[in-house]
C-alpha cells in the first residue's frame, strides 16, 4: 500500500463554518490544508437556516451585554462567562466581516443586515424579546457557508475533497500530523504538519431521530478521547423542538420567531403555562419538554405523539419571503403549505454543546490544569470552550464556528515558528492499516447497519430529552453488547474505491466509544441543568454541579474529573421565562 | 456576441422575406418558375436588391447554425477549426454563385 | 400504509466482472419515505456494495444528484409514491462514473471554478457593513438558492455534447457575482461568460430548469446575462 | 444517452434538425437557380421537377420552415424579454400555428399543381 506524502503548516479538518473561517484566516500566513469527508459546500453548516446572532442594533436597540446575559442564561450558567463575552464582543465585527466576504445577508429598507427575534434573546437583561439574529432569509448557513468556503477558494486554499481522517497523531504532547484516505481510490496519504485545526462538527447521527446530516458521527472526538484527551460536558445534547414529524427535518425556530406558535392536541398554546413571557420563543430546551411534556400527559395532537406548530396567523408575504426554504420542506415532504395547515413537530437530536476541551483562543487542552496539547487546536461544534454550557441558544452556533474558527486559526498561525513539524512513524501507518484490514476481513455475521440502527434506538430511548438512572444503566449495558458485536461485523464491500460500507463501519466503532461518554457522563451528573433532565433529579442543583465534566478514558473505562464553572458577572439564579 | 445578434437579426428579417418570397413565388399569377418569368421578375431593381439581401441573410443564418453545432458536437481542436474553415469557404462560393444568378 | 418498489438500478463495481450491470430490489416503503430512503434499505439489507453519495437527507446539500426514471433529481427529495412501481436508477449522465451512482464531480466543480466564484472587491471595506437595498438583494436571491448538486448541467444537451461548455450551474453562479451590487469585477466575469462556450451555447432548452431541485429558473438568468452581455456590447463596456 | 425527452428538448432537436435541413436545401437551391445562365437547360430542369414527387418534397419543405420560423420566434421572444414562464405554452401553441398553416398553405398548393 504505498503511501502519499503531504506536508502543511496547518492542516484543518473538516470544512464547515468552522473549517473555512479558520483556514482564511491562516491562509495569509502559511500553507493550509483542508481534509473533508464531503464537497465543502455539502458540510451539515449548510442546513442551519434560523440566523447568526450579533447584538449589531440595527433594526432595535442591542448590546453585546444583554446578548451575553441571554447566552449565559440560556445556559442554565454552565457557560464559561469569559469566554461568553469574548463571543457576544466579538460578534459584531465577526458579523460585519461575514458581510465584506460577500455573504448575501437579507436588508432592511435602509439597506444594513436585517435582524429577527430568536428563542432567548431578550432586551435589557430579559424583559422582551429583540432582534438579534442576522439572516439570510431561513438558509443562513448556506450563504455564510458558500461565502467562507468562496473567500477560501479566494485565497488559494488547497481542499482534499471527499478524504476519510482516519487517525490524528499526536506524540509526546505534540501534533504530527493526520493519516486519511482518499475515499475515491482508497489511497492513503500522511499529511504532516505543525498544528491541526479540528472543526468536524457535531455527532447527531448517534441519535436515531435527528436533524443532522449523514456525515456528522463526531469520529475525531473519539481519536482523541482514545489518546488521553479529554472529552467536556459531553452530556449536553440540545434537542430542538420543531422537527418534521417522522422525518427529523428542521423547521428553524425563525418560523416562531416570526409569530409561529405551538399549539397541543386541544388546541391550547401551551407554551403560555411553561414560559409566560415570551411564550414560543423560550430556549429550546425548555420547548422541547413542553412539548414532550403535552405528548406523555396525553395532549399529543389526537393522541398521538406530535404537536402542530402553526402558522396560519402569519401574514403570506412574511413567510415566503422570509421562510421559504421551510415552506418548500412542508410542501415536498408533508404535502402542506404551511401558510395553510398546521405543521407536525416533535423535537429531534439537534446541536451537541459538549466536545473537545479547548480554552478562549482554540487551543485545545490535555486537563482540567489546563496544560496544552502543541499544536492541536478546535473550533465549532466539535469544540467545547463551553460558550453553550447546558443549552444552546438559537443562533449562536454559527456566531460560535465563525468567532473561535477565527480566533483558532489565528493562534495557529501566531505559533507557528515555536513549533517544530510533525513526523509520522511508519509504525503507527500500519497500526493503522492493520486496523482497517481486521475491519475488512472479519468473518463475523453482524453487519454495520444493525449494529448501527440498535445505538441509535437505545440512545434515543434512554439518554434524550428525559432521563432517569435506571435507564441510563441499561444503556451502558447495551452499549457494551454493542461493542462485541462490532468486532463481529461483516464488510460484503472488499473494493477500495468509494467503499462507503468500510467508513461507516470505522464511523461506527467511533460513535460506540462517544455513546459511552455521554451515556456515562449523563449518569454521573445527579441534577438536572439545561438540555440534561434527569427525571429523579428535577432539580437544578447549583452547590455542586455548578462545574464542568472531564470525560477521561481509563483502562478500566471512562473517569471524570471537574471544574468550576468561570463566573465574573452574573450569578446563577432560578431561569424563569 | 455581434455573431449572436446578426443571427437574429438575419433570422427576424428572414423570417418576413420568406413570407414574401413564397406569397411571390407560389400565390400570386400562375407558372411562375419559367425561365421568362423568373427573368420577368428579375428586370425590377427593387426584385433584385430585395433577392441579394435575403440571399446573405440565409447564408449568414445557415452557416451560423451549421458553425454552432460544429462547436458543440465536433471534438478536438484542430478539426473543429479546419471543418469551421471549409463550411466560411463553401458560404463565399455559395454567395458568389448566388450573386451572379441575381446582377446577370 | 406501505407499497412494494423495484429499483431497477445501474450498477458499476470497477473490481467486478463484468463491471457494469442492472441490479433489482424489491423493497417495501411507506408514503412519506423517498428514493434514497430505498436505496439505504437496499444497501443495509440486501447488498452492502451498492454505493451512492448522501448527506443532509433533506435536499438542501446536493449530494444525492442521480437520474431516477430518466431525469435527474435528488434522491432525498423524490418521494417514492410520485414515481412509477419500476424505479429506473442510474448516475448522473455525462460524467465519469467512479462506482455504481457516484460520479467524478471535478468537471462540474472546474466549470464553476472558471467564472471566478467569489466576491472581488479590493477597496478598503467601510466601518459597518456595506450598504446593499433589499431590492438589490432580491435580485440575487433566487440565484444564491443553489447547492451546486450537478442537476441541471449534467441534464444539458448542449454539455452533454461540448464539454468545453460552461454549463447552467456556472452562469448562474456568474449572474450571482455580476449582479450583487458589491462586486468590483463585472467586466471580467462577463468576458469569462461571453466567450464561444459561455452564454451563447445555451439554446433555452430549460432542461435544467426542469430538474433544478431548488426550482430556481436557471435559463432566465442566463436569458438576462444575454441581455446584459448585448447591452455591455453597444454602450462598449460602461454601465 | 438515455434521458427523457420533454417539450423544451424536444422544441430544440426540432429546431436543430429543421435547420440544417434547410440549410442544406439553400444549397440545393442555389445549385439550381445557377442553371439560369442557360434558358434551354433550365427551363428542361424545371419540367424535370415537376413531377409530383418534387411537390411532396415542396410541401415536406413547407413544414419544415415553418417549423423552423416558429422556433425561431419562441427563442427570440424568449431573448428579447418574454417570460420564460410560458416557454412551454409558446412551444405548443407554435406547433399548432404551424400545423394550421401548413394545411391552409397545403390546399391551396395542391390545387394549383393539380
Amino acid at each position: 500500500m504505498e503511501i502519499i506524502k503531504h506536508y502543511f503548516d496547518v492542516v484543518i479538518i473538516g470544512s464547515g463554518l468552522a473549517g473555512c473561517r479558520s483556514a482564511i484566516e491562516c491562509s495569509s500566513h502559511g500553507t493550509v490544508g483542508v481534509l473533508s469527508k464531503l464537497y465543502p459546500t455539502r458540510s451539515h453548516s449548510t442546513a442551519a437556516q434560523g440566523g447568526i446572532g450579533a447584538a449589531l442594533g440595527n433594526e432595535e436597540e442591542d448590546s453585546p451585554e444583554w446578548h451575553t446575559y441571554d447566552t449565559v442564561k440560556g445556559s442554565d450558567f454552565l457557560g464559561d462567562q469569559d469566554a461568553i463575552e469574548i463571543m457576544c464582543y466579538d460578534a459584531i465585527l465577526t458579523i460585519i466581516e461575514l458581510e465584506h466576504m460577500g455573504v448575501p445577508f437579507s436588508r432592511t429598507p435602509e439597506g444594513r443586515i436585517a435582524q429577527r427575534r430568536f428563542g432567548g434573546h431578550t432586551k435589557d437583561f430579559g424583559k422582551t424579546p429583540v432582534r438579534r439574529a442576522c439572516y439570510s432569509a431561513d438558509r443562513t448557513g448556506h450563504a455564510v457557508l458558500f461565502a467562507l468556503y468562496e473567500q477560501c477558494q479566494l485565497k488559494g486554499v488547497k481542499f482534499f475533497q471527499e478524504f476519510q481522517v482516519l487517525d490524528i497523531v499526536i506524540e509526546n504532547n505534540a501534533v504530527q500530523g493526520v493519516i486519511a484516505v482518499n475515499i475515491k481510490d482508497g489511497s492513503l496519504h500522511v499529511f504532516e504538519s505543525k498544528a491541526i485545526v479540528v472543526a468536524t462538527g457535531g455527532y447527531g447521527k448517534i441519535f436515531k431521530v435527528t436533524s443532522n446530516a449523514y456525515a456528522t458521527t463526531g469520529e475525531c472526538l473519539s481519536m482523541l478521547l482514545r489518546q488521553g484527551l479529554p472529552l467536556e460536558d459531553m452530556e449536553f445534547f440540545q434537542f430542538h423542538p420543531t422537527g418534521l414529524y417522522g422525518l427529523g427535518i428542521l423547521i428553524t425556530e425563525g418560523a416562531r420567531g416570526e409569530g409561529g406558535i405551538l399549539l397541543n392536541g386541544k388546541g391550547e398554546r401551551f407554551m403560555e403555562r411553561y414560559a409566560p413571557i415570551i411564550k414560543d420563543l423560550a430556549p429550546r430546551d425548555m420547548v422541547s419538554r413542553a412539548i414532550l411534556n403535552e405528548i406523555r400527559e396525553g395532549r399529543g395532537i389526537d393522541g398521538k405523539d406530535y404537536v402542530y406548530l402553526d402558522l396560519r396567523h402569519v401574514n403570506k408575504k412574511i413567510i415566503e419571503e422570509r421562510l421559504p426554504e421551510i415552506t418548500t420542506f412542508c410542501k415536498i415532504y408533508m404535502g402542506i403549505d404551511p401558510s395553510e395547515a398546521p405543521i407536525p413537530v416533535i423535537p429531534t437530536a439537534h446541536y451537541a454543546m459538549g466536545g473537545i476541551l479547548t480554552d478562549n483562543d482554540g487551543r485545545v487542552l490535555r486537563d482540567v490544569d489546563g496544560s496544552v496539547v502543541e499544536g492541536l487546536y478546535a473550533a465549532g461544534e466539535s469544540a467545547c470552550v463551553s460558550v453553550h454550557g447546558a443549552n444552546r441558544l438559537g443562533c449562536n452556533s454559527l456566531l460560535d464556528t465563525v468567532v473561535f474558527g477565527k480566533r483558532a486559526g489565528k493562534t495557529a498561525i501566531s505559533q507557528l515558528k515555536d513549533v517544530s513539524k510533525g513526523k509520522i512513524k511508519k509504525e503507527r501507518i500500519s497500526f493503522i492499516v492493520e486496523s482497517i484490514n481486521t475491519i475488512k476481513e472479519s468473518k463475523g455475521k453482524e453487519t454495520v447497519a444493525s449494529v448501527r440502527r440498535d445505538l441509535q434506538t437505545s440512545m434515543m430511548d434512554k439518554c434524550s430529552v428525559f432521563r432517569k438512572e435506571k435507564e441510563l444503566m441499561m444503556l451502558l449495558e447495551e452499549l457494551q453488547t454493542l461493542k462485541e458485536r462490532y468486532k463481529e461485523i461483516y464488510i460484503k464491500d472488499k473494493s477500495n474505491i468509494f467503499n462507503t460500507e468500510l467508513l461507516e463501519a470505522i464511523e461506527l466503532g467511533h460513535m460506540i466509544t462517544l455513546a459511552e461518554v455521554i451515556a456515562s457522563s449523563a449518569l454521573q451528573r445527579t441534577e438536572s441543568r439545561g438540555a440534561h433532565y434527569r427525571e429523579d433529579y428535577p432539580e437544578r442543583d447549583d452547590t455542586n454541579w455548578l462545574k464542568h465534566t472531564f470525560a477521561f478514558q481509563g483502562e478500566k473505562g471512562i473517569y471524570f474529573k471537574y471544574k468550576p464553572v468561570k463566573l465574573t458577572r452574573f450569578k446563577p439564579e432560578e431561569r424563569k421565562y | 456576441m455581434w455573431g449572436w445578434l446578426l443571427h437574429r437579426i438575419t433570422g427576424v428579417f428572414l423570417a418576413f422575406g420568406l413570407l414574401y418570397h413564397f406569397i411571390v413565388m407560389h400565390y400570386i399569377g400562375h407558372d411562375n418558375y419559367s425561365y421568362d418569368a423568373v427573368m420577368q421578375r428579375l428586370s425590377e431593381p427593387s426584385w433584385k436588391i430585395f433577392n441579394v439581401f435575403f440571399l446573405f441573410s440565409a447564408l449568414y443564418h445557415g452557416f451560423y447554425g451549421l458553425n454552432g453545432v460544429i462547436s458543440e458536437y465536433v471534438k478536438g481542436e484542430t478539426v473543429k477549426n479546419f471543418s469551421k474553415f471549409i463550411m466560411i469557404v463553401l458560404s463565399f462560393i455559395l454567395a458568389f454563385f448566388g450573386l451572379k444568378i441575381v446582377i446577370f | 400504509m406501505d407499497k412494494y418498489y423495484t429499483f431497477k438500478i445501474k450498477r458499476y463495481l470497477p473490481d467486478e466482472n463484468p463491471q457494469t450491470r442492472w441490479d433489482e430490489f424489491r423493497v417495501k416503503l411507506n408514503s412519506i419515505e423517498r428514493v434514497l430512503d430505498g436505496l439505504i434499505k437496499i444497501k443495509e439489507t440486501r447488498d452492502g456494495t451498492l454505493t451512492f453519495r448522501k448527506s443532509c437527507a433533506h435536499g438542501v446539500c446536493g449530494s444525492c444528484a442521480m437520474k431516477i426514471s430518466g431525469k435527474n433529481r435528488l434522491a432525498c427529495q423524490t418521494l417514492v409514491k410520485d414515481m412509477p412501481e419500476m424505479i429506473e436508477i442510474e448516475p448522473l449522465p455525462a460524467l465519469p462514473v467512479i462506482k455504481d451512482l457516484v460520479v467524478d464531480m471535478s468537471l462540474f466543480f472546474r466549470k464553476n471554478d472558471e467564472v471566478l466564484p467569489y466576491l472581488i472587491n479590493n477597496e478598503t471595506p467601510p466601518e459597518r457593513e456595506r450598504i446593499q437595498s433589499p431590492e438589490d438583494q432580491h435580485k440575487i436571491l433566487e440565484s444564491l438558492t443553489c447547492v451546486m448538486c450537478g442537476s441541471c448541467t449534467t441534464a444539458c444537451p448542449i454539455f452533454w455534447a461540448d464539454k468545453e461548455y460552461l454549463g447552467p450551474s456556472a452562469l448562474l453562479k456568474a449572474y450571482r457575482f455580476i449582479f450583487d451590487t458589491r462586486d468590483r469585477a463585472k467586466e471580467q466575469r462577463l468576458a469569462t461568460i461571453n466567450s464561444e462556450h459561455g452564454i451563447w451555447r445555451c439554446h433555452s432548452i430549460f432542461n435544467c430548469v426542469e430538474v433544478c431541485p431548488k426550482q430556481i429558473d436557471i435559463t432566465k438568468h442566463i436569458l438576462l446575462l444575454k441581455r446584459l452581455a448585448v447591452k455591455r456590447g453597444f454602450k462598449g463596456g460602461v454601465e | 444517452m438515455r434521458y427523457r425527452l420533454n417539450i423544451g428538448s424536444l422544441t430544440w432537436l426540432v429546431h436543430r434538425i429543421t435547420g440544417i435541413i434547410l440549410t442544406l436545401y439553400l444549397i440545393a437551391h442555389i445549385y439550381v437557380l445557377s442553371h439560369l445562365s442557360d434558358p434551354v437547360t433550365y427551363n428542361k430542369l424545371m419540367d424535370f421537377l415537376k413531377n409530383p414527387i418534387f411537390k411532396i418534397f415542396e410541401l415536406i419543405l413547407f413544414a419544415i420552415v415553418l417549423k423552423h420560423l416558429f422556433g425561431g420566434i419562441r427563442i427570440t421572444l424568449l431573448e428579447i424579454g418574454f417570460s420564460t414562464k410560458y416557454h412551454k405554452t409558446m412551444s405548443y401553441i407554435g406547433a399548432f400555428l404551424v400545423f394550421i398553416i401548413w394545411i391552409v398553405g397545403a390546399f391551396y398548393f395542391l390545387k394549383e399543381a393539380f
